[in-house]
């Protein structure tokens, strides 16, 4: 294992001193239980929102708290989602009395933790809105199965109903708005090579240099499918399809395409891929509207990219070019 | 017979000892179908509660379970916390108050920490999940008990049928929990939860078998 | 080679057009020869900051072309520096009639090729400021050799000397104000892994899973020296005594410490090494009043990090909090 | 003896086929000192440069070497591009106008080459460029001629000299070009442009030797 590390306990917390070194502007950051929140929350009269899930996908969450964005996100361990505790204090420290949406991934440990948060706050008479994201078109959802994974559309729902947070919009609004974000957003991801979780010391799939995984989440686990390692436009063409055929997008459709990188793949590739991804939209008469290219939702070093698609309104575009002051996104102030 | 205080402490502690001994094994079970992450988990909240417990007032079997339970859900993260978490707080709502478990005392704790697994998992019988390991063993111990076998043997069965339920996953396709993610792809693999519930009952049955 | 690209002799132009699909809004990409211009180009009475270098650094230098920042860069081949007709096309391009300031980074293809363009320009009439950086401390100077290299506080120069340019200032001040940022700014760096050029197919050099490369630039080259691996702790003490002991930067001293990654390594490990460098800094009573975390200037799916200390003045702070609009760097706008 | 239009035009065509033969070796060689481009670079420039020279109106050699050095430097970048299309550029100059190449041509040629290359690069005998095995090949020519050897045998010397100047590299320690930031480490290991130039010298010697 290669990282910039000292000890792999001790990765999560140091990687919040580190945050908190660098962004006591923008957030303060809490170590009992693990928090990051607004440096001026609660925020008078404004929803708050709050996120979380495990670490090793930076920069969400905490990179994603600030003005226009979160109100505060619970880092749990390298892939696994935080505890109640932290939810239930990060809660109380950024309500401002108008109400909490919690913005939950879907997985079955996300899900029962933030269930649990939920159940301690309402407890003490705080309005909650759980609402689930699930875009991941690689898993094939079921009324039996544990559904589909919330991966990229998870960045642009917290960006998106941050604005309408932001606004003054009230909690029900803005519960809806991360709904309806969700029902239009979709993703599917790949990976050309494995991640190492720190605590676990070795990659936690094996692949040989001439194979890919295609349909995975962000938790560095082996896809849907390995087949033989095929060119950005095939990729790309495979991805693609699959996401505008699920929804489905259409002739004419306005659309933010989101080019996402793992965590070890460079600009320069996912570049490259958007230059795929632009001609097959084109191809299919969809117009990218807004697009956002980098590394927002990665699986620690993973070397790889996702593709998300967002079918676009007028409402969403306003709430997207808002300003929004975060450490990992951050224009218009 | 009947177990006392002290030993339900020493089986957590040997449960700890079990979870730190199998903490690679366990992690390397997610790896091929999770995030390589389940053994680590365990362990980290197992570590913590074991600390919590031996703080804990002598006397109360369930104020023992409970902080477990407590623990754990505040420790461990991921679904194993809550499902495990959620495990020990059962067992401690059904001894509360008890200062030792008579057989008739486990049947009914075990039998309510797996409907509370369920209640927070919703998962089933061949769903590829720790229920495959623990509603087994469940069933075994109340039919030993029915039979009049005693309460170290029907333990042991309970291990033995945790252990076939353990087994019994590797051919099923997940349906809950991260391995569903995988399709077709999670058949072959031994689930790690229904793993780590079989070392459960089997340090159950290996500590209070020789009470 | 694992990347997302097609053929390797085709991934800089086909980054280009994906750079050119994306930020249509930002610059224009030019194929005959490459280079990429401020949309708005040429700014009347501005003077035009000029940049290059090889591909395989992105962000820079494309990502740093727009308000506030270069007006042009001209990308080369994959680690190349970019050739003279590319400088002048670009240079004639940005040309506002106020001067142009040529950044070159202290390598000896990058000076030949930007000094025969210079050359070129020139000879038209077109006034010309070359500003050399070479900030690399793992590199020893002396009067026989090439020099130090120019590295990390290539990006600083770019976002400083650009906001100079943006309130107007004349050639002369602004070709100043970068050999000041030079002057004031060191940086190293270190490789935990090699990358592979694409047309080379192979990583550019062996190393094993308990080395690492310190004191390497930004080509894939191995640097000063291997040593065995160390803890984030030990590498970032090793590389940033190396760097304060070099200016070298004081108690008292006000900093922008810029933690950058080389592109293979995520955020959670730059935020890890981040906490080494604040704890390092202010033992040495160094306070960091700014700071850039990512990875800006990279040597393509390279993992490995450098560290850049700027010794500010209010001068330079005001400077870098100007107003930035690129597709790499952007704030109050 | 003197070298033709035509011989001139084959040199170009073998000096590229020559390059493209050994880019992986030149690639090879500059990842070990340098950025592993060299061979690509070089490869990528001839390429453009032959299908140019092709181009060029038959009768004028100093054209035909202006257009390969023209090319060169609008297609090759990095170090290499300015070196070596100065070079090519400086034959251009000193052959300008002429038909063909007798020996005086190509000795005033070949000393005007490494001037420009100097010139340009500021780098001396034994920093470990091209400069080690293009000043030893001129100044190899320049004696044979002197002591009355033909044309064909002082090309020969010419390329023997440049052979043993790019051996001459491995052992030094580089203070010019991308090898100069490795240091010490830089000794060991030849260099790949006094390599090049040594594969430039040498097609000469094998194209015209035999002409
Ligand atoms: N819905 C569920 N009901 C019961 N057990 C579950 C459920 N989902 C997952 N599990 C169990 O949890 C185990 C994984 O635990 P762990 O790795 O700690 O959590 P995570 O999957 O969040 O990383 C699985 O092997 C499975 O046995
Ligand atoms: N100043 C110089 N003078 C002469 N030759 C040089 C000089 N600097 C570098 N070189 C030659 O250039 C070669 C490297 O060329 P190349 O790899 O194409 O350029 P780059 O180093 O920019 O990648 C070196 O092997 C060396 O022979
Ligand atoms: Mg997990
Ligand atoms: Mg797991
Ligand atoms: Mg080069
Ligand atoms: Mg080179």
């Amino acid at each position: 294992m290669k990282k910039l590390i000292n000890d792999s306990a001790d990765v999560v917390r140091e990687e919040l001193e580190g945050i908190a070194a660098a962004h006591a502007d923008l957030v303060d950051v809490h170590f009992d239980p693990y928090y990051i929140a607004r440096a001026d929350a609660p925020v008078k009269g404004k929803v708050a929102l709050v996120s979380g899930g495990g670490s090793g996908h930076e920069p969400m969450h905490g990179g994603f708290v600030g003005m226009g964005m979160l109100d505060a996100a619970c880092p749990g361990e390298v892939f696994t989602s935080p505890t109640p505790d932290q939810m239930e204090a990060a809660s109380k420290a950024v309500d401002a009395g108008a109400g909490l949406v919690h913005i939950v991934k879907n997985y079955t440990g996300d899900v029962m933790n933030f269930e649990m948060a939920a159940e301690l706050c309402r407890s003490e008479g705080t309005e909650v809105e759980s609402v689930l994201v699930d875009d991941d078109v690689a898993v094939q959802d079921s009324l039996y199965t544990a559904g589909r994974r919330g991966v990229g559309t998870t960045v642009l729902i917290e960006k998106i109903a941050g604005a309408a947070a932001e606004e003054g919009r009230p909690l029900k609004e803005v519960a809806d708005i991360c709904r309806e974000v969700n029902a239009n957003g979709r993703s599917m991801g790949m990976a050309l090579t494995s991640c190492t979780v720190p605590a676990a010391g070795k990659p936690t799939f094996d692949i040989a240099d001439d194979e890919m995984e295609i349909g995975i989440g962000i938790h560095g686990e082996p896809g849907r499918e390995r087949m033989p390692l095929k060119t950005a436009h095939d990729i790309v063409e495979m991805m693609a399809s699959a996401v505008v055929d699920d929804l489905p997008f259409s002739k004419g459709d306005k659309v933010l395409a989101f080019m996402n990188g793992m965590g070890g793949t460079p600009l320069i590739e996912l570049y490259v891929a958007y230059h795929e991804l632009s001609k097959f939209l084109k191809g299919r008469g969809i117009e990218i509207a807004r697009n956002l290219i980098g590394s927002y939702i990665t699986s620690l070093e993973m070397a790889g990219c996702s593709i998300t698609l967002l079918k676009l309104n007028d409402e969403f575009v306003r709430l997207w070019d808002a300003p929004v002051k975060t450490a990992g996104l951050r224009w218009g102030v | 017979m009947s177990v006392s205080y002290e030993e339900v402490v020493s089986w957590i502690k040997t449960f700890t000892g079990t979870i730190a001994d199998n903490k690679a094994w366990l992690t390397d079970l997610d790896s091929a179908i999770g995030d390589a992450d389940h053994g680590i988990n365990l362990d980290r909240g197992m570590q913590a509660a074991l600390a919590k417990a031996e703080t804990v007032a002598p006397g109360d079997v369930g104020a023992v379970f409970k902080t477990v339970g407590m623990t754990l859900v505040s420790t461990v993260g991921g679904a194993g916390g809550p499902l495990y978490g959620t495990l020990f707080l059962q067992l401690g709502v059904a001894t509360a108050g008890k200062s030792e478990i008579a057989a008739e005392d486990w049947r009914a704790a075990l039998a309510g920490a797996v409907q509370g697994v369920q209640a927070r998992g919703k998962a089933e019988v061949g769903d590829k999940t720790m229920i495959d390991a623990l509603a087994p063993a469940r069933d075994a111990l109340a039919q030993a008990l029915d039979a009049g076998v005693s309460f170290e043997d029907a333990l042991r069965r309970s291990a033995e049928a945790a252990e076939e339920g353990m087994r019994s996953t590797i051919p099923l396709v997940a349906r809950k929990g991260r391995a569903s993610y995988l399709g077709e792809r999670s058949a072959g693999h031994q689930d790690p939860g229904a793993t780590s519930s079989y070392l459960l009952l089997k340090t159950v049955a290996d500590v209070w078998g020789d009470g």
